[in-house]
């Protein structure tokens, strides 16, 4: 009774190489089946394209966005656009999100805060990003500030209210035992809190990083002369399509990209729970 | 394509049926959805409709777009027949191989100006070195452009800025001048920005035009639309011609810009009647080799071709 | 089997002390109501205050920045005219039907990649790649595919809408507890009724959460979706304001914005508390 | 008593878990008859629920045979009836929705069914108090009440009682003993309660820990209805007693008085 | 035994829900003297639970008075443990870091005590573990460590070995007996086990229900160690179950030997 483990431990190792396996297998089954649609996608893309079925002027295919890809990276400019864009993402995201998560602590853990702050924060959720780039520009400037501003504010409303949520979502039982224990506030939040409403905030650093991202197309319409956003505004006021499509894809493969980093990153955290996973 | 066009209307024997429906894009987001000028006044009188109907076409849609670039997208993927819009995107489109033709150019359509920040540059010289903001691919882009080199002003950092991004930079200081359109520098001016320069006043071969295109595919189906539209046109500006304060107020509303402007920046006695003029051909080519020669169209086309002259 | 009698009484005077108990209840939450508005009014006015105020000594430029009365003026002007009413109305529908269509194959969809694994697999990764595709940039695709009608604007919005639903949907049901999915196996819950009954239930804050989401992005949608080819509606008429430089205008468009919006969302969380009284969860 | 209802074979199950192999399990060997009512006692952690788990289907990654009524058990169903160790209840549904679960209450013969459960269980007055305004006996009432409900053909219970008061649980002993002769349900009853595992039983099933191993079977073959204070009664707890531990554990048993 | 530690006074509580006001506790009065240990036994859903929860300072919503050392309880704290009646751990949580919980297991002192715990509850093997990975009867003793390894001046317990086999459960009496004869800890001990409530108790508090009142208090004045087999034992067990219930019920007592 005294000895659970290492007697049983050494009998089981046969049984792991397979288990391994197997996951390994399923891992590469649910990576395939996952790229099933884009490849579809492109390959019919591809084809009507070919049969002229399709405006190529409007709609280039796969094979002419990828030549304008590599010629978009020969001469680097693409990296150097990227990596100004990603830096600003990146920016407005600690900033917004950061703000958000602060904000989120403060009005899920006290409902004084909540009574005062809330309210407007929800109207300013409803103001639109486009309609107040203009006073951005007059307060900040169209320098990088208000760039990232404008991304952070973006960023700032789904980690707020996941936050905030999620920490009203704390079983109050759980709750019980943290006064019981005699934990500090800010015991509170890091051992209970936090963990408890992680499933929330981790989504909640999804959907504000998805925004950061996407919120490069409006901040970099802002006087910016780089950026993968104004790369793809320049190019439609150029009409240069396919350039447009590079800049579309790029969008969507480094933001599924990021989006599975946080995936990996909730893996991580989360291996505690005992909820469904479908059948 | 006119070849194209002619064979079209010959194959089919006599009068070819254009569709019922005639879908127009402009530039601008109108309170009565028409757009301004002649052309515009036609459709809000109601003349242009009645002639329209002798041909069959009984349902006539307006569009308005933002810019020019989306209006060109739509006219390629057959969403739009006919558009009007500047002569900067419209040649930018052509020259990536966009299916148009022109039917219509207003020449001395587009003042622009270049305003200066307060206590910034004083005259065009002046922004060497500095910042200028412009809505990149507008006319607004081309003076600019082709302004700084004519007086060969080198280092000038162009900005691309929203109209009204624009303004507020420049209002922050941000920005040392903005090249902007005539109506929004008339609203900036009051407020003690000082005017570098006016494109009307002292560099007329850089105004922007206003052009009127015509999908290839409806021109199949309705080769006679260059000729009917211009008669429309000439027909509407006849008749607002006889009572301009009308013309103004229709404009005034459908644009929300105050009346006293409205006719500063669209004085009727600018409305042209030709379908074309040779100083307008002349502005469009120079616009198309500034724009090649900036690398900022692709592909060289034929001007000429484009255009279907009467 | 006294105690069972026991057990079974409740104490007599226990309904009308109760019924005007609640009353109370009632009466104090209304109050509280009150108070919570007022509280939450608080941050806004100062704020207004402090606005017409900086106008007023010319420390803001009005150019770009109207002061509140100058902003209520036009309001006023506009609400007069009916026009205000009549692209308010315009905007709603809108915005409702994207929102239906959008939010609701959201759900449907979350519901699905939620509930099976291999739908997961196939879909999620696709999803994910259209969520991270910008708005502006599939506008004028939609305008191509779907024309300039009310179909592509509405089309334009259910994309926005799609995803807060879809995605938070997707987490609530991963975050039902399968101690309670185990129950229902061995009750022999049909596939339907273990959705309806469990999973549905069991992810509902987060699918709430989802729906307050997706309609503030069915709102600001609005901005994009009435961009082109529009006549009427409040993204509409903040672009036509923006032509004409009328700032006062597209700030009665920003305001009427921020207030449908936060109306709304309150709406929501009304029905979120109603929905969720079950819950024994921290309230602050 | 008929034909064996449920038959283990060399049944072995482990856990892996970051820390190793944990096993559960080992060579379980058992058949229980149709109509037969078998306790199953032994320490805690010594895998009596995981054990109650894979004969209901719920977990069916284990080594061995399972078989209910000649049929390899492949998932869960309401033929086999569970009282889980925790309550388990539905947050979201008073007490008489938990009760029906995906029944309608609509139904008159469900409504009927339902309210004689509430006052079985002696739950009265609480039918639509929701779970978190229930103490912890009430709530594991509720989740009997939920599986009594479904008149299972047999009925795999952990623990059920094991948040009663003396006197809740005699009462609910003799509740369960009426179903099983009204009935003929089979029954395997996890307990703590030694005396209860006597009183109820037709056979007490003692598992050792560490692995999960059968350690003895002791048939308990006294009349219904039983007291507790007889001699016979008193033997057969002695045997089961001695069964469950080694002897220096008894000397425990003897100054502890269990 | 010092002076009273804890009093209360005319305690009344009950509680509003929708279907109309359970009143749970009413007219409680109870002086709980320092080192004393009382134990409390009920009927399920009598308000024992509540009863605690308000003497922890968790309830704050009574009427009546309820002080801890001359002063009014205002509030949980460390100098009042309390176990629950369900595990609730944190599930993020490992065993030892649920035991260590706010207390970091890098501080030798923390580290060393938690071990010592984990043998105690005879969990060694499983400190990595996660709470999905655990028994109920191991959850339960999870959280008996942590409460144990702060050294309450007060140790509030509900039903703490509800989970447990017999012999777990008179390891873990002797365990806790240990330490209230060590450390003076005052205890108040809610069990639905009438011998467990004699077996450790200074006296025996039985509530009756609806609303919850004291029915009687049984002073148990029993030397340690005692023998359940002992004659006194048995007198003052019957002494208890005869408060417990009206004389009718006694019948069933008999019946089901309880
Ligand atoms: N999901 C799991 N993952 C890893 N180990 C588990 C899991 N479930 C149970 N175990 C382990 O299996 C063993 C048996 O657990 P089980 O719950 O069957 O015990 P039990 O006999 O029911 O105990 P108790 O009387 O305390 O409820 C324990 O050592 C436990 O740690
Ligand atoms: N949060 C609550 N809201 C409403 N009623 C409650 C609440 N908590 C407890 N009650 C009611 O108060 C009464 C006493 O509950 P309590 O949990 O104290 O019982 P208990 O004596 O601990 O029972 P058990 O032995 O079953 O745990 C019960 O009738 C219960 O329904
Ligand atoms: O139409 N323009 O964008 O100039
Ligand atoms: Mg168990
Ligand atoms: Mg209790």
């Amino acid at each position: 009774m005294r000895d659970p483990l290492s007697a049983a431990a050494s009998q089981a190792t046969a049984g792991v190489r397979p288990r391994q396996k197997a996951k390994r297998k399923r891992k590469l089954e649910s990576l395939a089946l996952g790229a099933l649609l884009p490849v579809l996608l492109l390959a019919v893309w591809q084809l009507l394209g070919d049969a002229g079925l399709i405006s190529r002027l409007l709609f280039p295919t796969p094979l002419t966005i990828a030549e304008s890809l590599v010629r978009l990276t020969e001469n680097g400019d693409l990296f150097e656009h990227l990596r100004i864009s990603v830096v600003r993402a990146a920016l407005g995201f600690v900033l917004g999100g950061g703000a958000g998560l602060a904000f989120g602590l403060l009005v899920g853990f006290s409902r004084s805060s909540e009574r005062v702050l809330d309210p407007s924060v929800q109207m300013i959720r409803m103001v639109p990003h486009l309609a107040i780039a203009p006073l951005f520009i007059l307060w900040f400037g169209f320098g990088e500030p208000s760039k990232v501003l404008l991304i952070a504010k973006g960023a700032f409303f789904p980690l707020y209210i996941n936050t905030y949520l999620g920490i009203r979502g704390t079983d109050k039982k759980l709750f019980e035992v943290a006064r019981v224990l005699g934990f500090s506030k800010p015991k509170q939040v890091v051992r209970l809190v936090l963990p408890s409403a992680a499933a929330n905030i981790l989504l909640g650093v999804r959907l504000s990083l998805g925004l950061s991202w996407l919120g490069l197309v409006v901040a970099e319409l802002m006087g910016a002369s780089s950026g993968i956003g104004y790369l793809m505004s320049e190019a439609r006021q150029f009409s240069k399509t396919p350039v447009v499509f590079v800049c579309i894809i790029l969008f969507a493969v480094i933001g599924k990209a990021a989006d599975s980093l946080v995936l990996l990153l909730e893996k991580r955290l989360l291996v505690w729970r005992d909820s469904y996973s479908g059948k | 394509g006119k070849a194209d066009a002619t064979k079209a209307s010959a194959g089919g024997g006599g009068q070819a049926k254009p569709p019922s429906t005639l879908r127009i894009g402009y530039i601008g987001a109108n309170k009565l959805n028409v757009p301004g000028g002649s052309e515009g006044w036609g459709f809000y009188k109601g003349l242009s409709q009645d002639e329209l109907k002798k041909y069959g076409i009984t349902d006539i849609q307006f569009i308005g777009f933002p810019n020019g670039p989306d209006l060109s997208e739509a006219i390629i993927g057959g969403r739009l027949d006919i558009g009007s819009l500047g002569d900067t995107p419209a040649i930018l489109a052509k020259s990536t191989g966009a299916p148009t033709k022109v039917i219509h150019q207003n020449a001395s359509g587009s003042n622009a100006l270049i305003l200066a920040k307060k206590g910034g540059p004083t005259t065009l010289a002046d922004l060497k070195g500095k910042k200028v903001s412009v809505k990149k691919g507008s006319y607004m882009h081309r003076y600019l452009a082709g302004l700084l080199k004519k007086n060969n002003i080198k280092d000038v950092q162009l900005i691309h800025l929203l109209d009204d991004d624009a303004d507020a930079a420049l209002v922050r200081g941000e920005v040392d001048a903005i090249a902007t359109t005539e109506i929004r520098a008339l609203k900036m001016i009051p407020q003690g920005f000082p005017v570098l320069d006016e494109a009307a006043k002292n560099n007329p071969d850089l105004v922007g035009t206003g052009v009127t295109v015509v999908s290839e595919s409806y021109l199949r189906k309705f080769p006679d639309i260059a000729k009917v539209w211009n008669e429309l046109r000439v027909k509407a500006l006849d008749d607002l011609k006889k009572q301009e304060e009308a013309y103004y107020a229709f404009l005034a509303e459908n644009t929300g810009n105050p009346l006293d402007l409205v006719k500063k920046t669209s004085p009727v006695s600018q409305l042209p009647r030709e379908t074309f003029t040779d100083a307008g051909i002349q502005m469009l080519e120079g616009t198309k080799s500034f724009l090649l020669e900036e690398k900022l169209a692709d592909k060289n086309f034929s001007v000429s071709d484009w255009l279907i002259k009467p | 089997m006294a105690q069972q009698a026991n057990l079974a009484s409740r104490p007599a005077a226990g309904r009308p002390e109760s019924r005007s108990w609640t009353g109370v209840l009632r009466t104090s939450l209304r109050k509280e109501k009150w108070a919570d508005l007022a509280i939450g009014s608080i941050l806004p006015v100062l704020v207004l205050l402090g606005w017409q105020l900086a106008g007023d000594y010319g420390l803001i430029s009005t150019f770009f920045l109207p002061t509140p009365r100058a902003i209520a003026e036009s309001f006023g002007r506009l609400a007069a005219s009916g026009e205000l009413a009549e692209h308010l109305g315009v905007s709603l529908g809108r915005a409702a039907a994207g929102f239906a269509l959008g939010g609701g194959l959201g759900l449907l969809c979350g519901i699905v990649t939620g509930t099976m694994r291999r739908a997961e697999h196939l879909l999620d990764p696709s999803f994910q790649l259209l969520r991270m595709i910008p708005h502006l940039a599939v506008a004028p695709l939609f305008i191509l595919w779907f024309g300039f009608g009310e179909l592509s604007k509405v089309l334009i919005i259910a994309k926005g809408a799609f995803f807060p639903l879809y995605v938070h949907t997707f987490l609530g049901i991963r975050s039902v507890d399968k101690k309670l999915v185990e129950v229902t196996e061995v009750l022999r819950f049909s596939r339907s009724r273990q959705i309806w009954r469990l999973i549905v239930p069991s992810a509902l804050p987060n699918i709430l959460l989802g729906l307050r989401l997706s309609l503030a992005v069915s709102w600001l949608g609005l901005v994009v979706a009435e961009l082109i080819g529009s006549q009427s509606g409040i993204g509409f008429l903040i672009n036509f304001a923006r032509q004409s430089s009328a700032t006062d205008i597209i700030f009665v468009g920003v305001i009427l914005f921020a207030v449908v919006g936060k109306l709304v969302d309150s709406f929501v969380r009304q029905l979120e508390r109603r929905l969720l009284g079950w819950r024994d969860s921290f309230d602050g | 008593m008929g034909v064996p209802l449920l038959e283990i074979k060399r049944l072995d199950k482990s856990f892996e878990t970051k820390n190793g192999t944990v096993r559960a399990l080992s060579g379980i060997d058992l058949n229980v008859k149709e109509g037969e009512f078998l306790t199953v006692i032994g320490p805690s952690g010594c895998g009596k629920s995981t054990l109650l788990k894979i004969v209901a289907g719920l977990d069916t990654d284990y080594a061995g045979e399972v078989r209910l009524g000649g049929e390899k058990v492949a998932g869960p169903g309401i033929d086999k009836g569970f009282i889980f160790q925790e309550p388990r209840l539905f947050p979201w549904l008073t007490v008489e929705k938990n009760i029906a679960a995906d029944l309608s209450l609509k139904r008159p013969e469900v409504r009927r069914e339902v309210d004689r459960l509430i006052e079985l269980v002696r739950l009265k007055g609480f039918e639509k108090s929701y779970p978190r305004e229930l103490s912890g006996g009430m709530a594991q009432r509720v989740s009997i009440a939920r599986a009594l409900l479904r008149y299972p053909k047999i009925l795999l219970l952990d623990e059920p009682f094991g948040a009663l008061d003396a006197f809740t649980r005699a009462h609910m002993q003799e509740v369960l003993l009426d179903i099983w002769q009204n009935n003929r349900t089979t029954m395997v009853f996890v307990t703590h309660d030694i005396d209860e595992a006597v009183f109820l039983a037709n056979r007490v099933v003692i598992l050792k820990p560490r692995p999960g191993e059968i350690r003895d079977i002791v048939p308990i073959d006294l009349t219904f209805p039983r007291k507790k204070s007889s001699v016979a009664f008193q033997e057969l707890r002695y045997k089961v007693l001695s069964a469950f531990e080694k002897l220096d554990e008894l000397e425990l048993i003897e100054s502890a008085g269990i």
